[in-house]
């Protein structure tokens, strides 16, 4: 999709000649985006880069994301990394960025449609719902799977792919889906909630350890935690904590570190060849647990203390 | 004639306080009419009832004859009926030219009033600087705020206002209270100048020279309620005095007698 | 009789010179200190980051001048873009689904009113009763999903034109500055102003002073919730999707605006052209502290702290008087 | 002997306005002392300056003698210095008792009040009802909200309050403004009783006859500036009058003279 | 003499009144139509909902009744929770983190006191600027993380005790009434108490009466400085988790039980006991809402216009006395 740059921009770069790297999360307040920042900004001192560190104020603030944007364009980022919230709320301001010659890149969730970036750094989502969605069908034992669903911002692509990528595994019933924002208390709200009705449910799918973490805490009061699988995707420590001590049965770990510290190495490259990376670069991912299940490769939670981004 | 503004029986209670406790109110046309009476008489909340500023729990007020209920002080006011509160009722943060047309602003003529609803701001801040310098009151400028306005210079701004827009009946609460002696003057001209317009006027006052010089007819209250109704001709100040501290009491047939005496003689 | 006025008093009468102060050491700050901020496309892209904000903010100083707050201001300006996007996407023009989206916030502003004067309500309590009602029905009305707006006419405010070739505007501008001078003008120059302010300033006085104190009120919340209706509007010109999770600080963004413009909180005093200012201060923050290449985080420290001392130099410029 | 409290040219300007204009002011032991003066001759702003309520831009104050600065009334009421305020500086959603012990609260004895400060809420109570009875005003409670009270049941509290904390001087800013003739003679015959204690008072009033009755001196204030100082006992009260509306004079040398005359003359 | 009060005078006086007859009228709504709320043990965890949001309040009350908000209360609880956590799991005694923990929130409060008295700030503005700077200096004090917490003293407070056997109570209840007896103690029956309404009903007068204003004003955001501090105490009993992100509408829940107390946001009329009310009424609300099978989003409907109409009772019960 090279477009060759046509305005300033990306020709300046900061006084003492450091290429500046400009990164947008959804927030900073998940871990999740935390470690991913950490590891940007690590991998940048590396390379003798700068990297500006910004985000919107809560998960779903487009808003937010869209001034950041614009700001690192202004400031003259070379390249922007970027977590989009919302597949079309934000690709107006990319598109401006990519204009004025700034390499964009997507880290952890897919624009729709994917070339609105020039490249994508993630896991693939629909695969670990996926995952997530093998594993509790299976833990569960032959019984159908009688699931709630927690999904992320509403119009927001991971939370798409991973709903899809399990409700195409598990083949739940559908107890109720709510929008969490990937946010502990908001899951735990939606969970209170939908326990109302759910009654026979026994399994929860849940788009992130946040979530995951809010929907325990709703059935631990219920008294319900022994009853019901709960499946997540992230691989935080804590998160790994939480599958060895049985609050989650298990999660999907992903490499938020891979997929900055790849990042920034396309916004390094660029700013020395010029060269735009394309494209879908996929990091891996993990299932975790320690119950492992037949035809389901896993890793137990020793490897995962390892492994885990923090 | 009747009375242009009357009232019978009104009662005001607040919790254990009864403010007016069956007041009667009686006001002709073109007089000046004092009304009198210790602090807490419930002096204010008799004239608060007659302007719609309090809603009284019982009794009845008339307008030349008419009942009427008044829900507010708008109310009175469509009746032509303009008051000074004792305690002024003027927005402090703003200036003296909008306080005196407030409620009342008036628009520019032409287009731009009528279409743009423009005020007349120049127009008003003239009138206002007229109002004020008739009766005395040294100002800088229209535009100066009420809140850094002396005691005084407040009092004349609440004045002026009721003094310009009265069109039945102006009721002033202790008008000159605050001012000077020079300025408590042009408050009584001006009295006697609306009452020469044929407007009467309901002078609430604890100042019994002022009293005396100027009204036709007083009015005694005392515990909630009047309690008698004299001439500054045929009274004396002491009398009036006497009356309103309850030292002496207007018998049915109009006479005046000491408490005292009446004891055990006033029955049957 | 003519009526001078001296420097001191001028600062002292107009609330809106010292958040202007603050707002120009601001821009000088970051203009000297960075190389890119004083770039004219980048003062642009400021002021466009401040629409939003600062038309929900001109809305909350009617409301904040009446000694009432609107805390659901935000909640309305969303739930209006979700109503907008999702008629014109069932088939609804798009101007007419604009009509029903601002005519709907300025419903709920009738309603909001309707409560504060009709039962003598606190406004804190109306808006936030209505805060968590309108987010909700926002949420219900969206059934977890979001909506790309493509129409022109919705996104119409975001359009960018480019001033003697080299200034960009965006006709957003051009309606805030329009809807800035109309409320100026209505507050300034009409009874109705005067009104508003005294109502805030002594509801007793005014009462007393023979104005209609209920309808003054409700008719400003009614005009509060035009303007936010319009901030919808504003802010589909921004983003282009109607969100239910969007502008969830947008209710203490806006009342922060005011209050660094030199609206009292107390009501009675201020003026929309200090809520301007304010509105360009915080978004001057947030752009000259990025062009400074300083983390969100440090960012929200500094920000928190400029925020203070963009008041106090308000507060130092007219202290002296006292 | 040296004053109790003096002032020599204070000024204070608010924007274009010069509410002080160079004022001086005497107050001897032991005596009342009538400031007297239009409205916004400047009166309030000269005593809220001797007051600590308002800070001078300029001029001297001294206590006894000794120059003293202060900041804020605190400073003030730390000489014994008490004021009753014309706008009364009340909290109107306190109730009455409180009010007059406002920042001078009274604790229980024994460890419940030294221990756990607490108050003495009845003693404070009935004290107050006394100050009170003592001005001849009738209210119901000492428990009633102060902005329930009519306008002179207002000023009655306010003056019972200074009066009963005054140690070196009270001042009093148009204490009777709101009172009746009874209560307004109490207040006076209060006044009398403070001297008699050995306090000076300073007592402004637009009242004359009040004036003429109570002082020993009158300080005459015009345009932000004393004008004159001069004795009931040896001027009348249209010489004061005279001078505070500025158709008299005062020269150097203590003798009065129309304005109109000296035109020309009093130069060199 | 001694004072009798008539009954309409005493719900007149007494700003708590109406909001119990709200909570009464809650209760026994949602225990008539439900047959599970009126069990002894719901009724426990009632209250156990509300010693949070109601111990933040207990601060929050006191700031309002001088006329200030504190918009930073719950951000500074859970900065202390954060302290106290990761100070424990860092070795330190747990009574002494606690103390550290509590004495930090007094501490920040004693910033937002000096920032409000000594530059003569809006209280909203500062806490606003506070709450952005705390709430950032948390996410970087925890980078990212939550800190689990085990030691008995810090979870003390959520121990469950049985009274008679049946009644559940924790030492949080018990801690919260102690404050809230100490704090009515305090503003009703000692001077410091008359200062901070009087200071709150009408500085100038307050001033002019001899009393330390900004004194007062300081000591009453050192005080709700505490409470937060003992807020954070009562969160780690709730959920033994220190987490940066917890309680972010904390500020204006707190906000809300002062307001459905029956204090005034003007200042200077208010009772602790209202506020006590408050923080129930909105607990009692959410359960009973959950008890009766409301959905989340329906409860969010339904809650905010239940909060409304427990004011509209309140002024009903004393609005006839106009
Ligand atoms: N809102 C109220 N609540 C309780 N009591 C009140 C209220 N308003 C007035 N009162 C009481 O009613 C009585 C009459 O008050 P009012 O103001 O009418 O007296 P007044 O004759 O005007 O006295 P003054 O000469 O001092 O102005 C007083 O005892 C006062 O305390
Ligand atoms: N804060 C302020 N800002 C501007 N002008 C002020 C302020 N305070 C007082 N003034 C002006 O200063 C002058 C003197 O006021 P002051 O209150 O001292 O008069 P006064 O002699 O007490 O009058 P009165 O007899 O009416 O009470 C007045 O013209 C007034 O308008
Ligand atoms: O809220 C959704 C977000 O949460 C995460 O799973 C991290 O916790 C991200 O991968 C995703 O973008
Ligand atoms: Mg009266
Ligand atoms: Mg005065």
């Amino acid at each position: 999709v090279g477009c060759t740059s046509t305005k300033s921009g990306s020709e300046e770069s900061t006084g003492d000649g450091k290429t500046k790297i400009g990164l947008v999360t959804k927030t900073d307040s998940n871990p999740y985006f935390v470690a991913l920042r950490d590891a940007a900004k690590a991998e940048a001192d590396k390379n003798g880069a700068e990297l500006v560190a910004l985000a919107g104020k809560f998960d779903g603030d487009n808003d937010g994301q869209v001034a950041a944007i614009e700001n690192l364009v202004q400031q003259g980022a070379k390249t922007i990394l970027v977590t989009p919230n919302n597949s079309t709320g934000i690709l107006g301001a990319i598109k401006k960025a990519r204009d004025r010659g700034v390499l964009v890149i997507a880290l952890d969730t897919e624009t729709d449609p994917q070339d609105a970036v020039d490249a994508t750094i993630a896991t693939d989502n629909t695969n670990a719902g996926r995952l997530q969605g093998q594993y509790v069908k299976a833990a569960l034992n032959g019984q159908p799977a009688r699931s709630i669903l927690l999904d992320g911002t509403p119009g927001s692509t991971v939370s798409e792919q991973r709903h899809a990528g399990f409700v195409e595994a598990a083949q739940p019933e559908n107890l109720g889906t709510e929008a969490t924002n990937g946010e502990q208390n908001k899951a735990q709200q939606a969970t209170e909630n939908l326990l109302q009705r759910a009654t026979t449910v026994n399994s929860i799918y849940t788009l992130n350890e946040p979530a995951a973490r809010g929907a325990y805490s709703a059935l631990k009061a219920k008294g319900l935690a022994d009853r019901v699988v709960i499946g997540s995707i992230d691989g935080s420590c804590d998160g790994v904590e939480a599958v060895k001590s049985g609050e989650i049965a298990v999660t999907v770990m992903q490499f938020p570190k891979k997929m900055a510290e790849q990042g920034v190495r396309f916004a390094v490259e660029f700013a020395k060849s010029g060269k735009k990376p394309t494209g879908f670069v996929e990091t891996e991912t993990a299932v975790i647990t320690d119950k492992p299940l037949a035809g389901i490769d896993s890793e137990d939670t020793a490897w995962g203390l390892e492994n885990c981004w923090g | 004639m009747t009375p242009v503004l009357e009232a019978h029986g009104l009662v005001k209670r607040y919790g254990r306080v009864t403010a007016m406790d069956g007041a009667d109110f009686e006001l002709s046309a073109g007089e000046v009419l004092a009304v009198v009476g210790d602090n807490g008489a419930g002096k204010s909340t008799l004239i608060k009832a007659l302007s719609g500023a309090v809603v009284p729990d019982a009794g009845q007020i008339l307008v030349e004859g008419k009942p009427v209920r008044f829900h507010g002080p708008l109310d009175a006011r469509r009746y032509g009926i303009e008051t000074v509160y004792q305690d002024l009722a003027l927005a402090p943060a703003l200036d003296i030219a909008t306080n005196l047309f407030l409620g009342r602003e008036r628009r520019r003529s032409g287009p731009l009033g009528a279409l743009f609803r423009r005020l007349d701001a120049k127009g008003m801040r003239r009138d206002a600087r007229r109002v004020l310098d008739e009766l005395g009151i040294d100002v800088k400028s229209m535009t100066q705020l009420v809140e850094t306005l002396s005691g005084g210079q407040r009092q004349a701004v609440a004045v002026a206002r009721a003094a310009a827009f009265g069109s039945r009946v102006v009721i002033m609460d202790e008008p000159t209270a605050a001012l000077g002696v020079q300025e408590s003057g042009r408050v009584l001209e001006l009295i006697d100048r609306i009452r020469d317009r044929g407007l009467p006027v309901v002078l609430i006052s604890h100042n019994m020279p002022h009293v005396f010089e100027i009204a036709d007819r007083v009015h005694v209250h005392r515990l909630g309620k009047r309690v008698a109704v004299v001439s500054p001709k045929t009274h004396s100040m002491n009398a009036v005095v006497g009356l309103l501290t309850g030292a002496l009491r207007m018998g049915d047939d109009g006479t005046i007698e000491e408490v005292g005496l009446t004891t055990g003689l006033g029955r049957s | 009789m003519t009526t001078r006025v001296s420097p001191s008093e001028f600062i002292l009468r107009t609330p809106a010179i010292g958040p202007a102060i603050a707002l120009v050491v601001a821009v000088v700050v970051f203009g000297l200190t960075t190389d890119t901020f004083f770039n004219v496309d980048n003062l642009s892209l400021v002021v466009q980051q401040s629409l939003v904000i600062g038309t929900l903010a001109l809305g909350q100083t009617l409301v904040i001048l009446t000694a009432g707050i609107d805390l659901a201001n935000a909640a309305i300006a969303v739930l209006s873009t979700l109503l907008i996007a999702k008629l014109t996407i069932n088939g609804t023009d798009a101007p007419i689904a604009l009509v029903v989206g601002i005519v709907a916030a300025a419903l709920i502003g009738a309603v909001t009113g309707g409560l504060v004067t009709g039962l003598r309500l606190p406004p804190f309590i109306v808006t936030l009763g209505l805060l968590t009602i309108v987010t909700a029905a926002s949420r219900l009305y969206a059934q977890g999903q979001s909506f790309p707006v493509t129409d022109p006419t919705l996104g119409w405010l975001g359009t960018t034109q480019y001033l003697f070739g080299q200034i960009e505007v965006t006709y957003g501008m051009a309606v805030m500055l329009a809807m800035f001078v109309g409320l100026w003008y209505a507050l300034t120059k009409t009874a109705w102003g005067k009104h508003v302010y005294a109502v805030g300033n002594d509801p007793e006085a005014a009462r007393l002073s023979g104005i209609h104190v209920r309808r003054t009120v409700l008719s400003v919340y009614v005009v509060a919730g035009l303007c936010y209706g319009i901030a919808a509007w504003q802010a589909l010109g921004r983003v282009p999707n109607a969100d239910p999770n969007a502008f969830q600080l947008g209710n203490l963004d806006s009342i922060t605006a005011v209050v660094i413009g030199g609206t009292s909180l107390f009501g009675g005093r201020g003026s929309v052209l200090g809520t301007l200012v304010g509105a360009l201060i915080v978004a001057v923050l947030r752009s000259g502290l990025t062009q400074a290449g300083i983390d969100n985080l440090y960012q929200d420290v500094a920000t928190g702290a400029l925020v203070i001392a963009a008041v106090a130099v308000d507060r130092f410029s007219r202290g002296r008087q006292r």
